[in-house]
């Protein structure tokens, strides 16, 4: 049996997409479970590639490539490594915790199902797209559904918010579109790994400062903004607290456990193999922004007032270390090398950062969202006290997943970390240093929430009939939880699939 | 220039003068019949003979009647077939206008240099016309088959009394 | 019986077990939590007794057993078992200790309703407090670390209701986290040194010779030493979590939660957690000292924190009203003893005291716990008394508990131990600071002990809560008996006569200075301890008729000293103004950097965008839009005035055909077209 | 004069009765006649031309007037019908009143 297993996995949330377009009179009930079935597709799916997939392999693994647009040199090209597979398990996690947590929200479940799939399918085809052709389809084509759920089914200023989030990251990817235009022009390609090839050399710059001398830097830029918008690199991050917070409950669980995720790997894929050069001369730079994120992402969360903003801005802070640890070694790249130990240690640790933030970030919303639902809409620091005493078995839950967040040990955030942590400190001492405030503030501010909303008498929303999770509640949040558990103290569960492939790119970081 | 011409001329031009002039429907009708009927003498002193049946067929025969049907079922009363007389300034204008034109295309005729014309008509038979009707003008032929199947429908359409609801709306 | 390292991890599994069947256990379930944890615990007892004798056959031997925990990327990451005197006698201590503080919490917890919680949070905290024994791996221990400090963050918080319990428990994580960014900083600078965090590994171990060598021989900024700047970077950890100056204000609020947590954690087991790092790590710590010219040796910094603290600690205890914070600070003061003896270099005396003080320093929080229980949750000295009468059993344990304490002489354990570490103190050629504050905080802890038993057991019952205290069942009462006989008894493993366990600890030899070499100093000290037991019984001993609202003797004597030391030095007040505010400052910061500065250069892009958009709109609006508009209306007027001639009129539609027709046809003609 | 001047000023004669009566009366059915009147006249410019110039394919006037004939039958026809559906809509035949068409 030889099944085209990536295309199905791209095409099969779409397909359910269209059958919810389809189903024209469907009773909500029957599209809540079409749209879960054909979710979960990615988790089965996933599961069958994990059976297929070779981890000693360091290159693409089950490629589909057909001629698609022979003109333009343009194929339909799909392939997927251990970063990807890594990214295509956690987004069918994500993907239907989302769904299930957003189960009750009564509004046109059919059109909300239908815009979650396709967002679902767009996102998958980011992770296993080859070629930059399809690749920039499937990630612009993620901003339409995603306009639409946090514009119809979000908040009380959903609206502006959705504006915001689209123009601003259609703003970014305008220059990584005009990066790519400017290197299919010098080379006329735009396989990514025939400019890995082409960058490798050296020739990729030669060809594009053969268009004029400014072209490599304005490319690279372009290509950086587009990116680093997306993940976000502070300070291109202000879209992100208004967009997570006034998303639906299941969107900001995507956009946090998934979409952000987008951004990181665009960095692994493109960024770095393509243009290594001038990230390297960048990457200084790129630290300091990438420190910023991380302690004053902490810092501001601790200023907010709205739990969901809070999330929200723990979810800078948390990406951040992921764009640290690759900055650092980027920076540290160049003739030689940099320690081999503390190189693989920091790509890792932040392959280890971006799938379990992915999961605790999605359970912390999805908590917010219960808290949000059970208050009728409210989901300030103030509305509520003493929770735990009126749901103990949420206030558990929760409680893991912050202490996740928060980088317990035992716990999954703990293990990627700390090696970040040793990475960075290996090749940037400074840097790791002062990201420790973060490691701080983000533990001041987490407990905050827990202090405030769960300790204490009851009080604000929480008190009179308040009952703990039930049915349907429990459904996206048990797996999760236990995921952290089991990934805390068996991290090489994950490890096992990418760790030839981060020795492979640290061996290839020591050439110039 | 044959007394012939002159005759059928005289008949012609004069019958219509006369449609053009009197104030009766019904007589105006009549007289341009005979118009027609100089029509189809002219086309037998021209040599074709056939045109001048046709002529006589459509016009004489059948368009005369078509126009007195449409003369009778459109008066009310008697004196209705008596119709006005042409305003003044609109005759005038007419008058105008068709000696300017006749004028013209007079002008243009006398102004142009012809040839000398051919002693004898050229030889049409019936069965010669036939064939060619069917041999190199078949697709106008069906074509004109389509065009009166097609005047045929839309005359009935536009004769035919609306119907009751639609009268509603208007 | 006997436990090889290979097998050690059982004895953290237990607890752990215990915890994990708790935590699934419904409300109701009482007796299986409390008798999984307690079986559990008594198992790791056994087991670690049989580790024990393990390790006593050897005891130079750092016995240990890695393995491979998981791979990343080229690195293999080992952790491992260590078993040593150290391990073995601190796992004994802990289990002994855990398990009577376990069936205390029997008593003292059976009304409250979430009982099965407590026992399986009680569980988890023992789980990873023995995990933390038994690591071989730094990376091993500071995950057990953490885990201690989260399990401490639940019982602390257990009453989490009450907003005091719920802030206090926020902050001893949030203090001990403080230090805990130290100690990271240490293992990753170690790490990335070493490549490696194993502390015993046949050689390659960073304990070990080799790597000691390494790191005392690499010079860092300042002069400082590579193992001097990894130490005092792991002694950070050690100060946060046992609550040495500048870092011990979480300590005393810790005393929000129940009573055997107090005793569990915050007096035997968690604060000793740093002292054992600091023991554990002690080669490390040791590196520099033979180095002269670096400017200061890591141990001098350990002896200095802990001076300071021990000293402030004892003064501040004389000021509080509270029985558990003068039992707080009385840890906070009897950890500087233990941080001091390492520092000026007896290993030795630092453990046996710290075992010493395990043992009656449960007692007494046993015994506190045991009046607060028995007067309906009052724990004001000053709304106390006359319980001695009604209480035997508790007022004799707490008895011993105190003169341990105090350090009466030969009897009781905690003279042993105290004469230890002074004689240590005395013996340090470096400075005989710490020796005078040593002996100064003797007197002291002789006084505020004095004040608080007089305080709580004599004179006559000062509230009806103390009048109708009685005696509490045997569950409470049997382990406060048995520790009273430890804190008798356990004093005599290393006397001077028979150094027992000082010769058996002695992995690391570092030979402590024996007491019989500066009997001056035996004396001295035991003069000390009769002037501030004399000192305290002279000032509150004969107060018979006081009541609540009586002023404090020593507050009429000196108001402004006590008003400063009852507010602990105001170190929480100095800290809420300083780091506090600017921890809110630079939050403040960061938020406003993000709506102001970002956001508004954000919209500053948009408005330039909007205000291209403007432009492009005004030339617009002026050239193409009004040229549309005028085409637009110059085509509207010719139709108007052309649809004047689409009069309807057919005869006029035909009239113009017939004259447009001879204009034409004389334009042909006189034009000459031919 | 020749007989094709003949013919032809004839033809022209009789186009402008034609267009003086369509032009001049008001009666719908007598414009159409006239109109009717000016066909004529082209057929007969025709049958001239073919029977008094050289140089025209032998049947070519003959075919094109009986076209024309046919098509003029079908122009009365559709004609007549419009002037009857004008006299059920405004009940009189005068057609400087339907005006209706004005722009």
């Amino acid at each position: 049996m030889n099944l085209p297993l990536l295309s199905l996995l791209v095409f099969m949330p779409w397909a359910g997409a269209v059958l919810l377009a389809v189903l024209r009179n469907a009773r909500p009930a029957v599209a809540r479970t079409v749209t879960l079935a054909f979710s979960l597709s990615t988790l089965a799916l996933g599961w069958a590639v994990l059976l297929r997939f070779d981890p000693a392999v360091t290159g693409f693994q089950l490629v589909e490539r057909r001629p698609w647009i022979e003109a333009l040199n343009i194929h339909y090209f799909l392939g997927l490594d251990g970063l990807s597979l890594l990214l295509v398990l956690l987004t069918g996690l994500i993907a239907p915790a989302g769904l299930l947590a957003s189960w009750r929200d009564a509004r046109s479940p059919r059109m909300f199902g239908a815009l979650f799939l396709v967002l679902q399918g767009s996102a998958l085809g980011v992770f296993l797209a080859l070629d930059f052709f399809h690749w920039f389809l499937f990630w612009e084509l993620s901003l339409v559904p995603v306009f639409f759920l946090i514009k119809l089914w979000g908040g009380e200023n959903a609206g502006r918010a959705a504006y915001q989030f689209v123009i601003y990251t259609i703003g970014g990817s305008a220059f990584l579109l005009l990066g790519f235009a400017a290197v299919f022009a010098a080379t006329g390609t735009v396989d990514f790994g025939q400019l890995a090839t082409l960058a490798a050399d050296g020739t990729l710059t030669a060809r594009l400062a053969h268009l004029g001398n400014f072209w490599p830097q304005v490319v690279f830029v372009g290509v950086l903004l587009g990116v680093a918008v997306k993940v976000p690199l502070y300070p291109f991050h202000t879209w992100l607290p208004p967009a997570y917070a006034e998303a639906p409950t299941g969107v900001s669980m995507f956009l946090t456990g998934v979409m952000s995720k987008m951004g990181v790997y665009a960095f692994l894929r493109i960024l770095w193999p393509i243009f290594p050069a001038p990230l390297h001369a960048a990457a200084p730079c790129l630290l300091v922004l990438a420190l910023a994120g991380v302690v004053f992402g902490a810092f501001a969360a601790m200023r907010q007032t709205d739990l969901k903003r809070m999330v929200a801005y723990s979810s800078v802070n948390h990406v951040s270390y992921c764009l640290l640890a690759l900055f650092a070694v980027s920076a540290a790249s160049g003739p030689g090398g940099p320690a081999a130990g503390a190189a693989s240690a920091a790509l890792g640790g932040a392959l280890l950062q971006m799938f379990n933030h992915g999961l605790s970030a999605a359970a912390l919303f999805c908590c917010v969202g219960v808290l949000e639902s059970r208050a009728g809409g409210r989901s300030g620091l103030d509305d509520f006290g003493g929770v735990r005493a009126a749901a103990p078995v949420f206030a558990g839950l929760c409680g893991i997943a912050l202490f996740s967040s928060l980088g317990l040990p035992g716990l999954n955030g703990f293990v990627g970390e700390f090696f970040i942590f040793r990475g960075v400190f290996g090749l940037a001492p400074w840097t790791a240093a002062i990201a420790c405030l973060g490691l701080f503030a983000t533990a001041y501010f987490l407990l905050t929430f827990w202090q405030r909303v769960f300790h204490g008498p009851r009080a604000g929303a929480a008190v009179g009939n308040w009952p703990d999770l039930r049915g349907v509640e429990l459904a996206p949040l048990v797996p999760l939880v236990a995921l952290m558990l089991l990934l805390g103290v068996l991290p090489q569960l994950l490890t096992g699939l990418f760790n030839p492939l981060v020795a492979h790119w640290v061996a290839a970081l020591a050439h110039p | 220039m044959t007394f012939t011409f002159l005759i059928l001329a005289v008949i012609i031009l004069g019958s219509a003068l006369a449609a053009a002039l009197r104030p009766n429907l019904i007589h105006c009708a009549l007289l341009l019949v005979v118009s027609w009927l100089g029509v189809a003498g002219f086309y037998l002193w021209a040599g074709a003979e056939f045109v001048a049946f046709a002529q006589v067929l459509v016009y004489v025969g059948a368009l005369s009647m078509v126009v007195l049907f449409a003369v009778l079922l459109t008066r009310q009363s008697r004196a209705e077939l008596r119709v006005d007389a042409p305003e003044t300034r609109r005759a005038v204008w007419a008058v105008i206008a068709g000696v300017a034109v006749s004028g013209v295309i007079g002008a243009a005729v006398f102004a142009t240099k012809w040839d000398p014309a051919p002693v004898t008509a050229p030889e049409v038979t019936v069965r010669g016309l036939g064939l060619e009707l069917m041999g190199a003008h078949a697709a106008a032929l069906l074509l004109l088959g389509v065009l009166l199947t097609a005047a045929l429908l839309g005359a009935v359409v536009l004769a035919a009394p609306d119907r009751p609801e639609k009268e509603e709306k208007s | 019986m006997q436990l090889s390292a290979t097998h050690l991890w059982m004895i953290p599994a237990l607890p752990l077990l215990a915890a994990a069947i708790g935590s699934l256990t419904p409300r109701g379930g009482r007796k299986l939590a409390a008798g999984a944890a307690i079986a559990a615990m008594i198992g790791a007892f056994v087991l670690s007794c049989g580790a024990l004798v393990t390790a006593l056959a050897q005891p130079a031997v750092h016995a240990s057993a890695n393995f491979t925990w998981f791979a990343l990327g080229n690195e293999v990451v080992r952790v491992g078992w260590l078993l040593d005197p150290l391990t073995a006698f601190m796992a004994v201590m802990v289990t002994f200790v855990g398990t009577l503080i376990f069936i205390f919490s029997l008593g003292y917890m059976k009304e409250d309703r979430n009982f099965t919680r407590f026992f399986c949070f009680l569980s988890l905290f023992a789980a990873a407090m023995l995990g933390l024994l038994v690591a071989n791996s730094l990376l091993l221990l500071f995950v057990c670390w953490e885990l201690v400090g989260l399990a401490s963050y639940l019982l602390i918080g257990f009453w989490f209701h009450k907003p005091a319990a719920a802030a206090a428990a926020k902050k001893a994580f949030l203090t001990t986290r403080i230090g805990d960014l130290g100690l990271l900083l240490g293992l990753l600078w170690l790490y990335h040194v070493r490549g490696s965090l194993l502390c015993y590994d046949g050689g390659a171990g960073v304990l070990e010779q080799g790597s000691l060598t390494a790191l005392a021989g690499t010079t860092v900024a300042g002069g400082f030493a590579l193992s001097t700047a990894i130490g005092l970077l792991i002694f950070c950890g050690a100060i946060g979590k046992s609550g040495q100056f500048p870092l011990h204000v979480w300590l005393p609020d810790a005393m929000e939660g129940p009573t055997p947590v107090s005793a569990l954690i915050h007096a035997a087991t968690m604060v000793a957690a740093g002292v054992f790092l600091v023991a554990r790590v002690y080669p490390l710590m040791l590196a520099d000292q033979a180095l002269a010219s670096v400017p200061v040796h890591a141990l001098t910094v350990v002896a200095g924190i802990g001076a300071i603290t021990a000293l402030l600690g004892a003064a501040i205890a004389v000021a509080q009203n509270d029985i558990k914070r003068v039992l707080a600070f009385s840890t906070v003061s009897q950890l500087g003893y233990m941080m001091l003896a390492l520092g000026v270099g007896s290993w030795v005396a630092a453990i046996f005291h710290l075992l010493m003080h395990a043992f009656f320093k449960a007692l007494l929080f046993l015994g506190a716990g045991s009046v607060i229980h028995a007067a309906h949750h009052e724990q004001d000295v000053r709304r106390l008394g006359g319980l001695g009468r009604r209480m035997k059993a508790t007022f004799a344990t707490f008895a011993v508990g105190t003169m341990a304490l105090a350090g009466v002489p030969f009897l009781f354990s905690g003279f042993w131990s105290k004469e230890a570490v002074l004689h240590a103190a005395h013996a340090w050629p470096v400075s005989s600071l710490p020796l005078l504050v040593g002996l100064a905080a003797v007197v002291l802890t002789a006084f505020y002990m004095t004040r608080l038993i007089t305080g709580i057991f004599l004179g006559a019952p000062r509230t009806d809560a103390a009048a109708e205290a009685h005696e509490n069942s045997a569950v409470m009462t049997g382990p406060l008996l048995i520790l009273a006989a430890c804190a008798i008894g356990l004093g005599f493993i290393g006397t001077p006569a028979w150094p027992w366990l000082q010769s058996n600890l002695g992995g690391i030899v570092v030979e402590p200075e024996s007491i019989w070499e500066a009997p001056g100093l035996m004396l001295l000290s035991i003069g000390l301890v009769v002037t501030g037991l004399g000192a305290g019984w002279a000032v509150y001993g004969r107060r018979r008729n006081v009541n609540a609202s009586s002023v404090d003797p020593l507050a009429q004597a000196a108001p402004g000293l006590f008003a400063v030391l009852a507010a602990r030095l105001g170190f929480d007040e100095f800290y809420a103004a300083t780091f506090g505010r600017l921890n809110t400052w630079v939050a403040a910061l960061a938020d406003g950097l993000d709506r102001r500065v970002w956001d508004s250069l954000v919209s500053l892009l948009a408005r330039a965008g909007e205000f291209s958009g403007v432009l492009n709109r005004e030339a617009d609006e002026d050239i193409l839009n009004r040229g549309f508009d005028r085409t637009s209306a110059t085509v509207r007027g010719v139709g108007q005035t052309y649809s004047r001639a689409q009069a309807g009129e057919t005869h006029g539609y035909l009239r113009t055909v017939a004259l447009a027709f001879v204009v034409f046809a004389l334009v042909l003609l006189l034009g000459g077209v031919r | 004069m020749s007989p094709l001047q003949g013919c032809l000023l004839l033809s022209a004669a009789l186009f402008s009765v034609g267009l003086v009566i369509a032009l001049a009366r008001s009666n719908a059915i007598l414009v159409l006649l006239g109109i009717e009147l000016m066909l004529n006249a082209a057929n007969l410019n025709f049958i001239a031309f073919w029977r008094f110039h050289s140089g025209a394919a032998p049947a070519t006037g003959v075919i094109f007037v009986l076209f024309a004939i046919a098509v003029a039958a079908a122009e009365a026809a559709v004609g007549l019908a419009l002037v009857i559906a004008l006299y059920r809509h405004q009940k009189n035949l005068r057609l400087q009143e339907a005006t209706r068409l004005r722009g």
